[in-house]
């Protein structure tokens, strides 16, 4: 399993076999919202924060 | 002053709509219609072989994810094909309407979303490109405009960010910000439903009234899906001035007419 | 007072358009814009497997035979995707453009032809349902009051009849007519050729100028297809009093202003 | 082949071969514009008449 830094805690995040890019995990050690922003190399970036909407 | 949103889905009949408004514009009404489009939306996007991505945002909520090539298919139907029947069925009767969006004049102004986090297949996802957005505002100037000159405005999604750029809304919720702008009496939010049910599937468990202070238990409990966009949308028109809402049917005879004497579900202040 | 034609073909830079025109509103100059979208129309009718079928007429005049489901489709993309997506060119430009059809407001007004003589494989036969017109009037109330409030009309195909119903018509022909009751100075027809060509394959052969007097034969001997109803506009504009009328190149930099500097074919009376 | 009457001289029209529903024919006998309604009665009825137009 690949693993990536956490951007806030620099804290190794494991990614699951079926991790896509675009998903949103959560930092074990910070508990911080991260994004999946590439598989090769696995890299991580903080999730955009929680804005509440619709669309039609 | 009155406001009628009437929905987009299947079921919905828009000549006994045009019928009823006509009669109360030759009364001297003043009134305002929006309308939607999703169900020919969802129809010709995947003739077009561009099929509808419905994705459920992290709080719930559903919504049409909106890339660009959406964006063009949703103003091909909202405010082509819609926009212009509508209008038609109005000039048909005498009554002299004028379709726009919510970009020409900039009626319906706001925030582009951009990146939405949805759940999709179990899993939490950041989805970019949306062009969806938030309504901070609506320019009446336009709208008075063509009211003082006679005219009927019918009314579309889209809207537009402040920089200009074309971004998909809620039709409800740009309803409920109209009617607050121009200071409506009433709001009407006309649907293939008689009004918001307490059970989903009984058309007959129609909610007949609510006060402004249930409709956070009624968001919860009670109203699925869309409904929740019109729940919303009419706890904010309230709040904002608007003296009632009311959910009606739009399927039967005299639609607007009988929604505004009461028949569906009413809420006020 | 400047009505600019564009046309819907292939090729056109609605961006350039977009920067000249909103230069010359920031100058104060008023304009009306009229577009429109023959190319995308026929892409969207053939994969919504409704293919455009264009007819010529006895006199040997080609137009697009408009059904009903025709008529939905040049709505979806005259009103929607064209319409829509230029009025966004000019709100991202800060100017505060509104769409309109002639539908809306009744801005073109006119007959419904119902049938068409045509020529097909060799056959004169009568073609019934078309859904095209003629238009023999244009409101302008609705127009002036944008303009008094600072607004840019951008105007469209399809026109209404008498009695309310859409119907399709010639945009070159709408332009011409909208410059007459505007009372405009100059209209400009923009498409995707440089002027009236003497060759019609010889970009290089535009021909400078034509006093209205001239325009008969260059109708006869000269201007081929779609090119034809431009003459013609042009020729009825002038005659209702219009100083000017140029064919200028909708393809290049600043398409408007070197038009109006008389590059292209410059006709007066 | 097939005969139709003239609505305007009751004169005998010829219906060619390929004669097809809304073709415009004419009457050699008075020299009607005539325009073929039916196949099947052979029906014909006068032609609208010439009215210059354009559509988009």
């Amino acid at each position: 399993m690949a693993n990536a830094e956490c951007p806030i805690c620099s804290a190794e995040v494991a990614f699951e076999a079926d991790t896509e890019v675009g998903e949103i995990v959560e930092c074990e050690e910070c508990g911080a919202e991260l994004e999946v922003k590439s598989l090769e190399p696995p890299t991580l970036g903080e999730a955009p924060d929680e804005e509440e909407d619709w669309g039609e | 002053m009155l406001v009628i949103k009437v929905g987009g889905s299947a079921g919905i009949d828009y000549d006994k709509l045009a019928d009823d408004v006509a009669a109360l514009v030759r009364d001297g009404v003043r009134c305002v219609l929006v309308h939607g489009g999703s169900s020919l939306t969802n129809e010709v996007a995947t003739k077009l072989g561009h099929p509808p991505r419905m994705v459920t945002s992290v709080s719930g909520i559903e919504s049409r994810y909106t890339d660009d090539k959406t964006l063009e298919i949703f103003e091909m139907v909202y405010c082509g094909a819609m926009n212009k029947q509508i209008v038609e069925r109005f000039q048909r009767r005498g009554v002299n309407a004028v379709g726009l969006s919510g970009i020409d004049g900039r009626i319906f102004e706001g925030v582009v979303k951009g990146t939405l986090k949805i759940v999709e297949n179990g899993k939490r996802k950041v989805l970019r490109g949306d062009r969806s957005g938030k309504i901070e505002r609506v320019n009446t100037d336009l709208i008075e405009r063509l009211l003082d000159g006679g005219y009927l405005p019918v009314l579309t999604p889209p809207a537009v960010s402040r920089d200009g750029e074309a971004m998909n809304v809620d039709g409800d919720r740009a309803a409920a910000m109209l009617g607050a702008a121009l200071g409506a009496d009433t709001v009407l939010f006309l649907s293939n439903v008689p009004g918001l049910l307490r059970d989903v599937d009984d058309e007959t468990s129609v909610i007949r009234e609510l006060r402004v202070g249930d409709l956070e238990s009624a968001m919860r409990d009670v109203a699925k899906g869309r409904m929740k966009k019109k729940v919303m949308g009419a706890g904010e028109a309230i709040a904002a001035g608007v003296g009632r809402c009311v959910f009606g049917d739009a399927r039967i005879d005299r639609p607007v007419r009988r929604a505004l004497d009461g028949e569906g579900t009413v809420i006020t202040p």
